[in-house]
């Protein structure tokens, strides 16, 4: 029997509001947003801690900046460290650079072993970083987080829209509820507003392609200073905050 | 590498549900597999251990410990080998790591034949509970769970 | 025991060249590269085939414009069919647009199950478009498919670079050939030339941003236009066909 | 449904490797696990099979299929439940795409109680050989892989 399974609800139980940040494609933006979300809600006055799962290939700490001596405290557990009012774990504070050539299936471990000994304390939003695919990490994070919200991204390339497609099917079918659609690197009319309409999900805004965003990466002040950052701030207001999702 | 804290709690909260569940009044002993892998360090497992039962179904139970010894196989070219060999090559941090997240095994072990990082653990990653003795109105009742 | 596994080789031994198309990273390219690739390597009168292994979300036929009905022939296995010179295989054609919850075991299975029963027949290249990450799928091709060479993707983001140096870490352990690094999205000043020279594989060059080449998809004829598809042809002639790879 | 030769051509060359390995002169029998979701074609395996066989090691060998019923267990409510609880409800189509791969249950199929296409196929997935008895040396080998 295993563990540490009954105490990862205890370990988020004073966490308000646990959202995955989702596409079923990568390179959409997840991790840029997610990571810009984690900083705004922090200057909005909330309590958030983010959560890297991508642990093949994390960045969130690439887009903060986080630099590599900070390291989680042991104490009863480990506690994430505190980056510009951000708690912030992710696998790369112990793999640093070296390869990660973990399956799905030790993927979903290490998470599951993070889960059940990081102690997040009292947050507002807890932002969950995933990988691309709906593979292991997705279908484990629903499975263990029973009260999770899915947050969607893609790009309005038609080659993201067919694997969104088939993520929107699977959240409905487990019942996730899903905040609503962030269309990102959007540039001219978008199709994307339709696709959400179609697919019975909430638009909540678009953020547009910005070509200053690469020299940004890394540097919070110049992050939020972006047009990314500052369209991000009024689909937070309008679709993260006091956004509860429909239940498909 | 006192997030064993934190191991044992999720043991107890473990144990409690299923006390719960199978309608046991007094946990007796309960039965730890202990995988090498992610080297507890077993006398602050029992601390805590002892300090978190009080109070709760398991105040009187006894702990006991069955250590398991690490072994992996590789998938390239099905090599078997155990920790105990390669274990000596890990730095302090690397080893920390691995006791944090068994899992980053991968990141600092190779196939001792092959060099591949591409391999199962056959057994002895972490802790695992495998058997619980407790007490349903007045008579014992195992379970080998 | 698993009657599939010692088929593999039997079914790919009249395959000149196994190419997989591999990031670590999504959204770099892999899919339209390795599609145009495909297409190209046929007009140059190669024997091409092209296998989709991205099994949670398979778009090389959105690329292509593979039309709905187009389906492998049951022949004493399955005859890939044969879309514009290109054998063409891919999951999409039994789950259409369905959700593919495929955890990464099961994908694999499946790779597995079409691997030993797909009969490709003489080929000089088959290309295998991957998804992203160091996962199952990777790590198993390279355990199935002992003669694979890997061809990197990247784009010039700092968010690509630290998981594509991830990648050709692991694939020096793994001792499998690289061809190099194509650098795709690129703008202005390569970052990803020193890159390449840092990890010592070899840059094969660079494919431009280029906003044509969304309306493009699905049309041969126009993808085959695009400057995209213009500056793949060079990287084919002079790093994909007579490159042997450095084993590293 | 005629990939069943596919599958006989992979059964023969994997017991012919095996044959070699272990120096068999003449395969006598090999026992077939054959998983019900797959929904193998059993007669057309059978003649490929006694036709692949000629000429080789196998000449003499005997098939013995040993039918697997397929079950599922799901991971979000621990429902188990049978393939053939639901295979009436697979349109002809979605039958033969699990009939090439069947993984993709995972597509067509989702759990009975909760709905959920996240579940693990407990056995009954495909075809397995669950045993070669052959002689070596005028010696009967018998081998259980
Ligand atoms: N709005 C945007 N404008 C320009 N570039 C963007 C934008 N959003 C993301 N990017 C870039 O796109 C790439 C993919 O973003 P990332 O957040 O890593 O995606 P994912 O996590 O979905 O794989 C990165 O190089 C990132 O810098
Ligand atoms: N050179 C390029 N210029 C503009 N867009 C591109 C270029 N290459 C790829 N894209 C677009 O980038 C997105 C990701 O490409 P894709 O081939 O799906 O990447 P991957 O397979 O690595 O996930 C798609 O929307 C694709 O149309
Ligand atoms: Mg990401
Ligand atoms: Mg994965
Ligand atoms: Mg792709
Ligand atoms: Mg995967
Ligand atoms: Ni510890
Ligand atoms: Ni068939
Ligand atoms: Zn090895
Ligand atoms: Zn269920």
């Amino acid at each position: 029997m295993d563990p540490r399974l009954s105490i990862i609800p205890e370990r988020l139980r004073h966490i308000d509001k646990k959202i995955m940040v989702v596409s079923g494609k990568g390179g959409v933006g997840k991790t840029v947003i997610s990571s810009l979300m984690a900083l705004e809600l922090a200057l909005m006055e909330k309590r958030v801690g983010l959560f890297d799962l991508d642990f093949n290939g994390p960045s969130c700490h690439i887009v903060l900046g986080v630099p590599e001596h900070i390291m989680p405290v042991e104490e009863k557990g480990l506690i994430p460290p505190t980056f510009r009012k951000v708690k912030f774990m992710s696998i790369r504070y112990f793999a640093k650079e070296r390869p990660l050539p973990l399956r799905g299936e030790d993927a979903v471990n290490a998470i599951i072993e993070l889960l059940s000994i990081t102690r997040w304390g009292k947050l507002d939003y807890l932002i969950l970083d995933l990988p691309p695919g709906t593979s292991d990490e997705v279908l484990d994070i629903i499975r263990l987080i029973k009260d999770v919200y899915a947050l969607i991204i893609t790009t309005p390339s038609k080659l993201a829209l067919e694997t969104v497609s088939r993520l929107i099917q699977l959240l409905k079918i487990l019942k996730v509820p899903i905040l609503g659609i962030i269309e990102n690197m959007r540039r001219g009319e978008s199709k994307v507003y339709d696709f959400a309409k179609k697919m019975d999900v909430r638009y909540l805004g678009a953020l547009p392609y910005d070509d200053t965003l690469e020299e940004a990466l890394g540097d919070v002040n110049l992050l939020l200073e972006t047009k990314v950052a500052k369209a991000l701030i009024n689909i937070i207001r309008s679709g993260i905050i006091e956004n509860n999702g429909d239940e498909q | 590498m006192v997030h064993e804290w934190a191991l044992a709690e999720s043991i107890v909260k473990t144990v409690l549900d299923i006390a719960k569940e199978r309608k046991i009044k007094s946990v007796l002993s309960v039965e730890i597999a202990i995988g090498q892998l992610q080297q507890i360090e077993l006398d602050i497992l029992k601390d805590a251990l002892n300090e978190l039962k009080r109070g709760t179904l398991l105040e009187k139970a006894k702990f006991i410990f069955v250590e398991e010894e690490a072994e992996f196989q590789c998938r390239n070219c099905n090599n078997i080998w155990k920790f105990s060999d390669v274990k000596k090559d890990l730095k302090a941090d690397e080893a920390e790591a691995i006791h944090f997240i068994p899992e980053l095994a991968h990141v600092f072990i190779k196939c001792p034949r092959c060099g591949s990082p591409d391999f199962i653990v056959l057994k002895g990653r972490g802790i695992r509970i495998s058997a619980i003795r407790g007490v349903t109105n007045g008579s014992p009742s195992f379970d080998n769970s």
